[in-house]
C-alpha cells in the first residue's frame, strides 16, 4: 500500500517560511537562480569490478550507479534483443530516515522513471547485445544507489545511469559450437553502444514558483514536482508527477518549457565529464 | 514480429474509433456492502472495482498525521486480469501506480477534516485492455464520494497515445502495446488541476501539447458521466426514502 | 503460527441474543429456514481475459473465480496428467478487517479445501490436458477472489470454481516438431472437459442446531462449521471441520445427511445459470 | 507407474496388519528441559515431537483476548523428515494444519483460566510415515497436560484409510498415497466430541458411516495408552519425591 | 541488520555471582573441570526417512542433524565435485525465546562455521559424488535443528554433523543412456565417504578463565567464545570468535592448545557411538 | 581449471608483494553529509564506506537497553561490487558478517554512556578485492570516531592468508580464493586485544601461531594511519574554525 508519507524531517518553521517567501519574489535561499543546478562532479569508472560506473555528486547529494553484463535469454518477443533491468536503492547511508530493507515505493519510482526513460527511446542499442541470436544475449543491470540525500535524487540517479552506461565496455565472449557461452571480464571487446543520451529534468512547484534541482529543504516546502526526460534531439522521452499536489496545464507547458532548456547543459557536462582523461 | 498495425486505411482505430474518440464508459457506485464506499468503472473491456473504507482508526498509530488523515492505496491486479496470468507477489509496476494513483487523489480529499484517521482505499484490476491506471482513478474517485468524504472536485482519467505517428484518446491495450507513446493523465476539471501526468514513450513538444489537450477533452466527457452517476444515485437514494 | 482469532467484528449483544435465542427454536434471523440458502447469482464469462470465470452473489457475499491455463511441465509421477493450482484471497474490499497481503490461513484453507474438493474426485479430466505426452501439460489455475463478506465464503467460493470451471474453453495450441508449445488465446479449442461436478455445504451448529449458508452475523454466533462437499454422483468427496468448536459424532452425521440434500439444488443452480443464454 | 497393492491376498495389509489394526503406538512426555511441556508421540515410524510454552505473557499484546488465553500452534516438518527433502519454507499444507491441529485443541483447553496469556504450542515432525497431524493432535494433547494446563479431555487423533475398497485403521504413507481416501479425525473420547475430521478422497454415505465408527474405535486406544503415559509419570514423580 | 542483543533469560544474580566466583578459582558451579565436557548421547540412525541421522544429547542441550541427498548440478567451477549445503535452526521447542521463522543471525553464524569446518579441510570426498560428470552429482545437505538449548549448541551441533555424515549412505542410482538420473532410496550403494572428521571445540572466556562446553547460565555470564575446529590429524581447521568481548593474544593461543587436546576426546566418543551395534 | 600460480618465483606475490606487505592503503572520514559520521576505506582495490546515524532514539522500544546503547550494524555489498553480479537478496554471508563485524566494535564502543540509544552502523562495499570485511571494521571505526562516539580504542582488521604454502598479509581476492587458508583478524592494539578472528582454511598449530603475530604487525601500521587520518581531520577542522 502507498500512504501519504509523513515529513520524515520537518524543516524548521522560520527557514521554511524564509525559503517560500524568497521563491514568491523568485529568489532562492542558496543564492541560485531558478534554473540553476548545483555544482555537478562526475567520476567514471569509481568502481573496478563494474563493467560501467560513476560516482556523481551533485551539490551534496551522492549517486554511484553501476553497471554488470550478465549473459541471459532474451525475452520471447524479442528474441533478437539484448534486456535492460534498472533498479534503484536508497542506501541508509544517505539519511536518518532511510531503513535498510528492500527498495520503498520512492526508489521503485525513480528506477522505473529512469528505466522507461533509457527504454522508450532506445537509448541502448539493443540489437548490439545479442551473443546467440535467439538464445542467449546480453542484459544490462543498472544498479543505482543513493548514498546520500540532499534532494533532487531523481536528477542525480539519471546523471549516474547515463553516465555509468556512457562508461561501460562489453566483456570479451567465447561461444563454442553448442552456443555454450564463456564471458572473460579481463578483456574488453568494445563500448556499449548508446544510441541516444537523456536526462532527466525535475522541475519543482511551490508558491506558483517553478524551479529546477531543489536541494532537500527546498523538496520539503514544495508543492509537488514533474520529472521531465528529455533526450540529446530535444525530445520530450518520458514524464511523471511525483508528488502530492498538483498543477495547473500552463504550469505543465511551463515546465517542460524549462526542462528541455536545462537538459542542453546537462548532458554536455555529463558528456565533458567522459571524455576528459581520467 | 509483423507490426502490427494499428491505423486502419479510413483513418479510423483498429476497433472502428475515430482518433478522438473515447470508448463505451461504464459507472456504478455503491456496488459493496462492507465498504465505506465504492465504485466498478469500465472503459471498453477494462473494468476496475474501488473500494474504500474509513476515515478510520488503525492500529499503525505512527503512520497517522495530527493535521489530517492519511490516504492509503493499494492499486492491485486480479491474476486472471491480462493476458498472461499474473502473479501474485506485488509487481514493481503495482507498487509505482499505487503511489501514484494516491498521489493524483491527494489534491481533492478534504483530509484535513479527519486528523488521525486512515482512508484507504482499494483498487482491484477485474479485466485489464488499457487505461487500468486512469481508471482507477476515476473509480476510486467515486468511491471516496460514495463513501461521503469531503472532496474539492472529482478527479478522472484518461489515457491519450500515439500509434501509427497519430495522437490517439483513450488508447486500449493493442494500442498501448505497440504504440509509440502512452501518456495517462488525471484532471480535476473544475479546478483545472492535472493531478497525474505520465509520459511512457517519446513525444515532439508540439505532439505533447496536443495530447494534453486532447486528455483533457477526453477527461471532461469522464468527468459529466462520473457527476451524472454520483447524481442519479444520490436521486435514487432519495426516492427510496 | 495458527493464532486464536480475535473476534474482529463483533455482533451486538442484543442482536446475538435474538439470533442465538430464535435458532434454538429452529428458526433464523433472517426468515430462512434452516436449509435454505440465500439467494444465488451467478454470471459466467465476466472477464474476458480470463479462460473461464464467474461472479458469484450468494445474499451479499461476491466471490469471482478466474480460470487460467498456462503450458507447463507435468509432475515427474504423473507425465500424463495436467495439473491443478488453486488459490483464493480475501480481498481487502471485502471487510474493513481483511488486510491486504498474501492469503492467510483462512484464505489459504479455503484454497485447499477446494482444491481437494476437484481433485480427490478427479473432477477435471486431466488425461484430457496433455499436450505433448510426458513433456508439455495444460496446468489450471484457479483463483478465487473474495470481493464482499457477507458469510459462507466456502461455498460462494466453491460454486464460483465450478462455474468458472464450467466456463472454460481451452486455447488453441499449436505443437512444431520439436515439441515447442505455441498457444493462440484468440481461438478456442473447446471446453474444459469436467468429469464431475462438486459442491460444498457448510453446516454450522450452534445451540446444538445445525443450518446452511450462514451470513456473517450467523458466523460469528456459531461455534463451529463442518463444510462437506457433494458429488453429481451423491458422494461425500471431502469433508473439513473449520472453526473453534466440535461436533457430536450424531450432529456430524446429521450434518452430513442434509449436506447429501441440498447439494442437489446447489447443482442444478449452477447447472442452470451455465446454459441460459448470458 | 504401476499400480501397488496394498491389501495382500489374506486380507491383511501390506505391512501385514489387519484393516483395524493399529500400528505400535508409543508415547513419552516429559522429553524436553526447556518447554513448559513436552512429548513425543510415535504411530511406527511416524514420530512427532510437541512442545509448550506457557501461559506466558507476549509481546504482540494486539493478539491477546480479555477473557481467554490465545493458543498458538505451529505444525512443522524437518527437511529430512520426509521421503523427499522438504524446502525449509512454510508449506500451505504447514499453514492449514497448524491451523486444523489448534481447532482440534481449542474444545478441551480450558482458556478461559488464563486471560490475557498465549499458550504456544510447537509441533515438530521428525520422521513422516503416514499420520502425521493425527499424531500430533495426541502429542500436543499430552504436552499441554505435561505443562500442566488444565483440559476438559485428552485429545487423540488417528486416520481412517479407503485402500483397495478397503476401510483401515491408522493409514501410513504408502497407504495414504496411494489409497483412495484418508480420514483424519480427533476425539475426545470422555466428552464424546470430534474435534478434528477431514476427509480427503472419495466415500459413499455408509463407507463414511462406517470410517467414523473405525476411527472411534481405533482413538478410544489411543486414548487408553496416552492416559497410562500420563498417570506413570505423574506416579513417577511421587516416587522419586 | 545484526543488534545487540538483550539478554533474553538472566540468569538470578546470586547464582551468577556463584558461578563468577567459582571460575575465579578454577571451579565451575556443576562441579565439572574446566575442560570438562557434559555427558555426551549419541543416537546414529535416529531419522529412517533421512538418508543419515544423528540425535545428540550434550548434557541437557539436544540437537537433531539429518543429511539427505539430492541429485542436482554442480557448481560451474566444480564440475566433477558433488556439493554440501549446511543450514540450521534453533526451534522454538528449545528455548522460550526462540520464535519460529527463518534462521536468525546466530542460527547462520552456526551453520556457516559447522560448514566451513567441513569443507574447508574437504571432510567429504566430493569427487565420489559424481553421478553423470560435469552433469548431475549428488548435493549433500546438511540440517541442523536444536530441539533443547542449553547451552553451547555449537559443539552439539558440530558433533550431530559428523555422527549424521558417518551414518549417511548413498541412495542407489540407474543412469540412463540419456543421462537421466532415477534415484532408489529403498537401496543403498554404500556409506558417504569421509576423508577427515572434524569437530569444534568452543572455548569460553570469563573472568579471564578459559573452559570449555559452557553451559546455558555459564554462556549467559561469559564474556565471549572461540570457537575451534580441530581435525582428525590435529590441524586446526577453522575457527570464529562470537560474542560481544574479545580475548588477549595470549587467551587465543592458550584456548588454541585447550582445543587441540579436548578435540581428541571428542572425537573419540563419535567415533564409538557409530561402530557400536544400535 | 588450471592452479593459479600465487607466489613468484623471486618470492614475491602475484602482484608484487612482499609476504609480510599490505597493499596501499587509503583513508578518509567525513565523507558524507547526512550521516553523523562517515569514512571511506581502500585496501587496495576494495573500497568500503561506513556510515554511523546516532546515537538515537527508534522506534523499536523493545531492542533498546536500559544500561547501554546498542549497536546496530549492517555489511552490505553493492551487486557491482563482486567480479559476478551479486544478487540484491541479503546473503547469509552478509547476515554473519554483520554479526561479525559489530562483535569486533562491541568491545571498544563506550555503549554504557548512552543508555537506551541505537548507534547504527551502515557498511556498503563498494568494490570487493579481498579483505572487505577487515576494512570494514577499520571504516566502522573510524565512523564512529568521526561520529563523535567514545571509544577505549580503535579497532582495525587485516586479514592473513596462506598461499602456495607461505603465509601472506593481507590477501587480495586472488590469493583468497585460490590460496589454503584466510584468517581475518581485527584487533585494539593499544588495549592488546583480539575483538575479531575467524579462521577459513586449515593451519597447523606453528602456522596459526605465525599467522597470528604477521596478522598483529599488519594491525599496528593500519591502526597508524587510522590514527593519522583522525589526526589530521581533526587538526582541519581546528584550523578552518
Amino acid at each position: 500500500m502507498s500512504v501519504t508519507p509523513s515529513a520524515e524531517i520537518t524543516v524548521p518553521k522560520l527557514r521554511s517560511a524564509t525559503i517560500l517567501s524568497m521563491l514568491k519574489k523568485g529568489l532562492r535561499a542558496s543564492g541560485r537562480g531558478l534554473t540553476d543546478f548545483r555544482p555537478i562532479e562526475i567520476v567514471p569508472g569509481y568502481v573496478p569490478n563494474a563493467d560501467g560506473s560513476a560516482l556523481v555528486k551533485l551539490g551534496n547529494t551522492v549517486v554511484i550507479a553501476g553497471v554488470k553484463l550478465e549473459v541471459g535469454s532474451p525475452y520471447p518477443d524479442t528474441p533478437n534483443e539484448g534486456a535492460l533491468v534498472v533498479s534503484a536503492e536508497f542506501m541508509p547511508t544517505a539519511s536518518p530516515t532511510f531503513e535498510p530493507g528492500p527498495p520503498d515505493e520512492n526508489a521503485i519510482e525513480l528506477a522505473r522513471v529512469i528505466d522507461r526513460s533509457l527504454r522508450e527511446i532506445k537509448a541502448i542499442d539493443m540489437e548490439k547485445l545479442v551473443i546467440v541470436p535467439g538464445r542467449r544475449v546480453w542484459v544490462v543491470y543498472v544498479d543505482i544507489y543513493v548514498l546520500d540525500h540532499d534532494g533532487n535524487l531523481v536528477d542525480a540517479s539519471s546523471i549516474a545511469a547515463l553516465a555509468a552506461l556512457m562508461d561501460t565496455k562489453l566483456p570479451k565472449v567465447e561461444v563454442d559450437e553448442l552456443g555454450n557461452v564463456k564471458v572473460d571480464r579481463n578483456s574488453r571487446s568494445g563500448p556499449l553502444q548508446l544510441r541516444h543520451k537523456v536526462v532527466t529534468v525535475s522541475i519543482a512547484k511551490a508558491e506558483n514558483v517553478l524551479f529546477v534541482d531543489p536541494d532537500i529543504e527546498e523538496e520539503r516546502v514544495c508543492e509537488t514536482k514533474l520529472v521531465i526526460t528529455v533526450s540529446d534531439d530535444g525530445r520530450i522521452a518520458g514524464m511523471q508527477k511525483s508528488g502530492l499536489g498538483a498543477l495547473s496545464v500552463e504550469e505543465v507547458v511551463r515546465a517542460t518549457e524549462i526542462a528541455l532548456k536545462v537538459s542542453k547543459d546537462l548532458l554536455v557536462i555529463v558528456e565533458k565529464s567522459l571524455t576528459r582523461p581520467t | 514480429m509483423g507490426r502490427v498495425k494499428l491505423l486502419r486505411e479510413d483513418g479510423l482505430r483498429h476497433d472502428g474509433r475515430k482518433p478522438d474518440e473515447l470508448r463505451p464508459i461504464r459507472m456504478q457506485v455503491g456496488v459493496l456492502n462492507k465498504a465505506s464506499g465504492s465504485a466498478l468503472v469500465e472503459y471498453g473491456a477494462t473494468k476496475v472495482l474501488a473500494a474504500v473504507h474509513g476515515p478510520r482508526e488503525i492500529p499503525q498509530k505512527h503512520l497517522l498525521l495530527p493535521n489530517r488523515a492519511i490516504l492509503r492505496c493499494r492499486y492491485h491486479m486480479l491474476t486472471f486480469s491480462t493476458h498472461e496470468r499474473k502473479s501474485p507477489a506485488p509487481s514493481r509496476r503495482e507498487i509505482e501506480l499505487s503511489k501514484v494513483i494516491r498521489e493524483a487523489l491527494e489534491p481533492v480529499v478534504m483530509a484535513e477534516v479527519f486528523p488521525r484517521t486512515a482512508i484507504d482505499i482499494f483498487i482491484e484490476v477485474i479485466n485489464a485492455d488499457g487505461g487500468t491506471r486512469t481508471a482507477s482513478v476515476t473509480a476510486a474517485s467515486l468511491a471516496l464520494a460514495d463513501a461521503g468524504i469531503p472532496m474539492r472536485d472529482l478527479v478522472v482519467g484518461v489515457a491519450v497515445g500515439k500509434v501509427d505517428g497519430v495522437l490517439v484518446l483513450d488508447i486500449d491495450e493493442v494500442e498501448d502495446m505497440y504504440g509509440e507513446a502512452d501518456m495517462p493523465v488525471a484532471v480535476a476539471p473544475s479546478l483545472g488541476l492535472v493531478t497525474l501526468l505520465q509520459l511512457n514513450g517519446v513525444l515532439t513538444r508540439e505532439e505533447f501539447d496536443e495530447a494534453l489537450k486532447l486528455a483533457l477533452k477526453g477527461a471532461q466527457v469522464i468527468y459529466n458521466i462520473a457527476r451524472e452517476t454520483l447524481k442519479s444515485r444520490y436521486l435514487g437514494v432519495k426516492v427510496e426514502e
